[in-house]
């Protein structure tokens, strides 16, 4: 590295914000993209074999890893052919300084919150699928999504890896034995997951109330709270819209971002097309 | 060039003085961290004109750059970040020029902000809380905190927002001017010459 | 000419002004052009000069006022002070009137001060000073027995504005009648007093209590008639029966007094009791009429 | 009670019971060559890479077949312990991801994680050049996604730990190799997956610096002969060997590219 | 329009509101309701924090969120972070700092929109304790139903069969977007539609808190 780079580096650690405005000024950001432009998006499916279900979704530098694992569970006494989805984000201080050891930080309950918010609201899967035999056993599939390394927009890559990994899951075919009260399951895993919508996020950040960025990474997440999500599906309907932080968002704005988002969902649908193309094939 | 990485064995003992990055053990100098051989001649300065014998250093610059730690005598810059009438609280962000990853905090003392009038120091008339310093590690300190010093001209406040929020620049060494309202606060200044003046 | 209300304001409201040379007062800040309110409350004018009247109870330290304050600890050659501010004050050993390394006052830790303040400033913690600004006691230092009362900040700035009318009618009525009364008025939300007997402290608590939500010319009228007269003729009234009572309350939520005989002490707890879920005015009433029950 | 800062599941599951296939899994065939092809000295095919986390200050990636483990070095930096200390303070924490066995593991610490995160901490603590870093800590966070046997995962993790603290530039006496064997059957069996090691009867686990020679920590469990033991010592000290290599190459190649 | 709603309300119309001051002995408090609705907040400061959260350039600003009933969980940190980004956004806390303005909502009663409420039952105890603003925030709620009607304000009840639920906060000088919390199945035109319906209603919100204020000046504290 040189002295140069150094500067640089200094400056941005002193002066986060000018440093960023210096940027965006040229309209330019730091790591060289255009402010509407996505990172680089991929996205792996069935990476790991002890689970029913996995993605690991890359976008730029963040990296998550989702892995659902089925286990068989008692249905609710009210809603007695229902199964459960559980979703849970782990932010471990492996993945950036600002975590530390110890319970689910608000950060982490945040996402893992709205994840399920937007599986519950936009009924992304039928619980009622996940029976087994009514009021006696359902599959309850626990959604474990790992944060390997934290460089901003973590939300996109948690549902990006959420969604492509229940559409990876593959479930035993299952009976249950009343005389024994047990669950048996083949060893082959087989039955695909039946999924209503695919929906898929997009989130910007709103720094200086005027500049607009796409997939904002972690040193323009530290320094711009206004922040937008969108999750889109397939019809072009909205599941979401996530704002926090901030009063210069406007209708347009909204508008702005809506449409960025739908092309972004045609975007992620090709690259999960592709990799599931391909891994069919192996 | 010769890439290594801690462990290797560099050379005899007796053949070189083990210099930074390397470490000597039995009768055998290692490499310690990620990185390029190399290998020098001290020159040595002699006021008598007699030649001295130097051995040779052999070192390994670092490829992989450690987030650097405070050490004494290093140059750190910082923020002031909390205040009392006797000390203020310094973030040490870099050392040299080295960004550190997470921050050290040092203190530095009334007695420490200049080398004349030390008993007439008033903190709260040489720094401000947000204030960026450039000073000088005089000991490692107590547990929480490193010792610093700005009693030299070159060290002292190297940026700082007036009161209205605007930039300032030093007029003297102990007077900054605020850019916007020319409101003139106390500081205890650097010698301006430094790198944010590119940058601006 | 004073200050006139111009209307109530919500914060964000925007005040337009034509004049250019304005003077802002608290609760309001300039935003390039326009000027806006961040509190709610009235907004007051006099000329070119303009604030928000509001409230609360959260005391901010500004140079110059005075304050009562608890002295809460000590570090080195200072004393960490509570002033109810979001930070503890400092006061120096030295800052009271012909203090020296050797001479200097011994205060305690829930000791009681009345002070300057000499600096405060956002970055740093505010310190006090037990003396005026040549250095003389001028009424600062400590402040020893009575009793501290708390309220709002507005109610505070009232009374010390109206401080002068208040000790002078105060020492005429007082004096006459016996009655000795020292007060203290801090910005801080915080009021000292202290009287001879206990039972005066009750009547001017209760007093300066029931006069927060009045007006000016009511409280000045509430302060020096109306009470005073209720405490001589609690005090009349209950001589004449022969009874005695002394009273002491706590600011820590106990109560204490005694009586000749313990039918008269049934009594009072009785009223005191009873008293505890009514309002102010009630309150006075019914210490007004406690000598019937006796 | 159940954990309010994470979403409610159900208060029991249970993994389902798979029927299996009747025929019992042969370890090795006739030409004493095991389930995936490799002899029993043979280890498993590593694949390193360091600077996977770009949020830390070294890091490493390890990946043995299925066995994947990503390790994160954090600092030095300034460290939390009170006391004045002029050696830096090392902190290890592994962390196995809630899908990375056969049965699910629910995110909290458990007691083998604490027990795996000391045996980091002894093997590497000997290599780390502490006493240069006063006032600071080292934190050595490692996440296993995928568990393919717990004594090679060990192993790795040490490998892979050693690989990200020489990537954070820390200074260091030497890397750190690690190796695990499994003894079944009176044979070992070298870098044993999960499936051989269900039918162990001891393992060994060693931690070696090659250049200077010397074990850093050496972790055998389980009843076995005098004799296997020193056997199985000096095979996996000469694996740590090969394992070397491929550490060596891990945080020079990126170098020697960019230039 | 017709009167179908459970309550006999109009589709646009929000509850009835009331907002009562300094309900409990704190640096400032208020009770707001929505009808049945009801959320207390109370806000100390600004006061001591902590080192660990100090921060530098501004005050320090903490919310709890505690459930009617139950132990708070991940929904309620959900609601902690939104109001606090919202507050922070138009608090002038940079007059404050090294300080801690700790905000506690207590919902006394949840009959549906309970965030909105909370969110302006904030802005009332906020009011009251005198902490300098830029601006006000006020928020509304409002469902979408099977049918594709917008109902503002919605009690529990209503919540339950939706298409989607959304919660909006405005700033009061702009009335621009603040936060926004939609959940759902719903197109972009619904949601604009929703969005300048949840817009009416805020200010109406606004109408009363004016109201609320200049009654307690008139009236004494």
């Amino acid at each position: 590295m040189s002295t140069q780079t150094y500067e640089a580096e200094t400056f941005r650690k002193l002066q986060p914000q000018e440093y960023l405005r210096k940027f965006l000024l040229k309209e330019v950001r730091p790591d060289g993209r255009e402010l509407k432009q996505f990172r680089q998006t991929t996205v792996n499916l069935g990476c790991i074999s002890t689970t029913n279900g996995s993605s690991l979704v890359r976008i730029g530098n963040t990296t998550v890893v989702c892995g659902i694992k089925a286990e068989v569970s008692v249905p609710k006494q009210t809603s007695t052919k229902e199964g459960y989805l559980v979703p849970n984000v782990e932010l471990s201080p492996m993945c950036s300084p600002k975590f530390k050891p110890g319970p689910p930080s608000e950060h982490a309950q945040v996402l893992s919150e709205n994840i399920n918010r937007l599986l519950k609201s936009a009924s992304i899967l039928d619980l009622n699928t996940l029976c087994i035999h009514e009021g006696s056993a359902v599959w309850v599939l626990y959604a474990d999504i790992v944060c390997v390394n934290y460089d901003g927009n973590v939300f996109d890559a948690c549902v990006i890896g959420l969604i492509t990994a229940l559409s990876n899951v593959k479930l035993p075919k299952a009976t249950f034995a009343e005389e024994e009260g047990l669950v048996k399951a083949t060893e082959e895993l087989l039955i695909p997951l039946n999924l209503s919508r695919l929906p898929y996020p997009a989130t910007f950040s709103i720094f200086d109330g005027q500049y607009l960025l796409v997939d904002p990474t972690e040193v323009e997440e530290s320094v711009a709270h206004e922040v937008i999500t969108i999750i889109c599906d397939e019809a072009g309907q909205i599941c979401t819209v996530w704002k926090v932080g901030g009063i210069s968002c406007t209708p347009k704005h909204l508008e702005k971002c809506i449409s960025i988002a739908r092309e972004r969902y045609i975007e992620i649908a090709a690259i999960v097309e592709n990799e599931e193309k391909s891994n069919n094939l192996i | 060039m010769r890439y290594v990485t801690p462990g290797t064995r560099l050379c005899f003992a007796s053949e070189y003085e083990a210099g930074p990055g390397t470490y000597e053990r039995e009768e055998y100098i290692y490499s310690s961290v990620v990185g390029i051989v190399q290998e020098f001649i001290p020159t040595v300065s002699t006021n008598t004109g007699e030649e001295k014998k130097q051995s040779k250093i052999i070192t390994v610059s670092k490829e992989k750059h450690q987030s650097s730690i405070p050490d004494v005598g290093n140059i750190i810059t910082g923020k002031v970040i909390r205040m009392t009438t006797r000390e203020a609280v310094v973030s040490i962000m870099v050392v040299g020029n080295i960004p550190c990853k997470d921050d050290y905090q040092g203190i530095i003392r009334s007695q420490d902000v200049r080398a004349t009038e030390k008993d007439k120091v008033k903190i709260i008339e040489s720094y401000r809380l947000g204030d960026i310093v450039k000073a000088e590690v005089i000991s490692l300190g107590d547990a929480r905190s490193y010792y610093l010093s700005t009693a030299k001209n070159e060290y002292g406040v190297i940026y700082a927002q007036s009161v209205a929020g605007a930039m300032m620049v030093p007029i003297s060494w102990q007077n900054m001017q605020c850019t916007k309202t020319k409101a003139v606060e106390l500081r205890k200044c650097a010698k301006p010459e430094d790198l944010f003046s590119k940058n601006q | 000419m004073e200050f006139r209300s111009v209307r109530t304001v919500l914060p964000g409201d925007l005040v337009s002004v034509e004049a250019s040379d304005i003077i802002l007062g608290p609760g309001l800040m300039q935003n390039e052009e326009s000027i806006i309110c961040t509190k709610a409350g009235v907004l007051m004018k006099k000329e070119n000069s303009w604030f928000i009247d509001s409230d609360q109870k959260r005391y901010i330290p500004a140079t110059g006022e005075n304050v009562v304050g608890r002295i809460i600890g000590k570090v080195g050659e200072v004393y960490r002070v509570d002033i109810g501010s979001a930070h503890q004050a400092l006061l120096p050993f030295l800052a009271f009137e012909n203090a020296t390394k050797k001479n200097r006052p011994a205060l305690n830790i829930g000791d009681l001060v009345y002070a300057r303040i000499s600096l405060a400033n956002r970055d740093i913690d505010p310190e006090i000073q037990c003396t005026n600004l040549d250095n003389k006691a001028d009424g600062f230092g400590e402040l020893k027995k009575g009793f501290m009362l708390k309220c709002s900040l507005r109610y505070c700035r009232r009374l010390f504005s109206l401080k002068t009318q208040i000790m002078e009618s105060l020492d005429k009525k007082l004096t006459q009648k016996g009655i000795e009364i020292e007060v203290a008025i801090g910005l801080n939300g915080r009021i000292w007093f202290c009287t001879e007997k206990v039972k005066h402290a009750i009547v001017f608590y209760n007093a300066l209590k029931e006069a927060e939500t009045m007006s000016d010319a009511e409280l000045l009228e509430i302060l020096f008639s109306l009470k005073t007269q209720i405490m001589e003729s609690l005090d009349k009234k209950l001589t004449q029966k022969g009874i005695e009572i002394e009273v002491a309350i706590g600011l820590n939520g106990r109560i204490w007094f005694c009586t000749e005989k313990v039918k008269h002490a049934i009594v009072f707890y009785n009223a005191l009791k009873e008293a505890e879920t009514m309002s102010d005015a009630e309150l006075l009433e019914m210490f007004k009429n406690l000598d019937r029950k006796f | 009670m159940a954990d309010r800062r994470r979403i409610q599941g159900p208060e029991v599951s249970v993994a389902p019971i798979i029927l299996k296939s009747p025929n019992k899994i042969q370890l090795l065939d006739e030409n004493l060559c095991r389930r995936n092809g490799r002899n029993l000295e043979d280890i498993r095919s590593i694949y390193l890479k360091t600077g996977l986390i770009s949020q830390a200050n070294g890091s490493a990636f390890i990946e043995l077949s299925k066995t994947k483990i990503v390790c994160g070095v954090y600092g030095p930096r300034q460290t939390k312990i009170p006391a004045f200390s002029g050696k830096g303070n090392l902190n290890c924490e592994i962390k196995f991801a809630p899908f990375s066995c056969p049965k699910r593991r629910p995110p909290y610490r458990d007691s083998q994680e604490k027990e795996l995160s000391q045996l980091i901490y002894e093997a590497l603590t000997p290599s780390i050049r502490l006493d240069l870093l006063p006032k600071s800590t080292i934190d050595i966070y490692i996440t296993i996604l995928e568990n393919d046997g717990t004594a090679s995962c060990l192993a790795a993790a040490i490998t892979c730990a050693s690989v990200a603290v020489a990537d954070a530039g820390i200074e260091m006496l030497d890397l750190v190799p690690a190796c695990s064997a499994s003894y079944i059957n009176g044979q070992i069996f070298m870098d044993s997956d999960l499936i051989e090691e269900k039918r162990e009867s001891g393992s060994l686990v060693l931690s070696y610096m090659p250049s200077l020679k010397e074990i850093t920590h050496i972790l055998q469990s389980g009843e076995v002969e005098l004799n296997l033991t020193s056997q199985a010592i000096e095979q996996c000290t000469d694996s740590c060997s090969k394992i070397y290599s491929i550490m060596i190459d891990s945080l020079l190649l990126p170098i020697q590219n960019m230039k | 329009m017709s009167l179908n709603r459970v309550d006999k309300r109009k589709f646009t119309e929000i509850r009835p509101i009331s907002i009562e001051q300094n309900y409990v002995n704190k640096d400032g408090s208020a009770l707001f309701k929505f009808g049945d609705s009801a959320v207390l907040c109370s806000i100390n400061g600004p006061t001591e924090v902590k080192v660990r959260d100090e921060k530098l350039d501004k005050a320090t600003i903490d919310v709890l969120f505690k459930p009617w009933i139950g132990s708070p969980g991940t929904n309620e940190k959900t609601h902690e972070l939104v109001l606090r980004s919202t507050l922070e956004s138009i608090i002038q806390a940079n007059l404050h700092p090294r300080t801690l303005i700790q905000v506690v909502c207590q919902v006394l009663m949840d009959d549906g929109s309970i965030l909105a409420t909370a969110i302006n039952a904030t802005t009332m105890a906020l009011i009251n304790a005198g902490i300098s603003m830029r601006d006000i925030a006020v928020a509304v709620s409002c469902v979408i139903c099977k049918d594709g009607t917008i109902l503002i304000d919605p009690k529990e009840q209503e919540i339950e069969e939706n298409q989607s639920f959304h919660t909006f906060a405005f700033n009061k000088v702009s009335l621009n977007l603040l936060f926004c919390e939609s959940f759902g199945v719903f197109t972009e035109k619904q949601y604009f539609d929703c969005y300048e319906l949840s817009k009416t209603a805020a200010q109406e919100v606004i109408n009363e808190i004016h109201n609320a204020i200049k009654y307690n000046i008139t009236n004494g504290r």
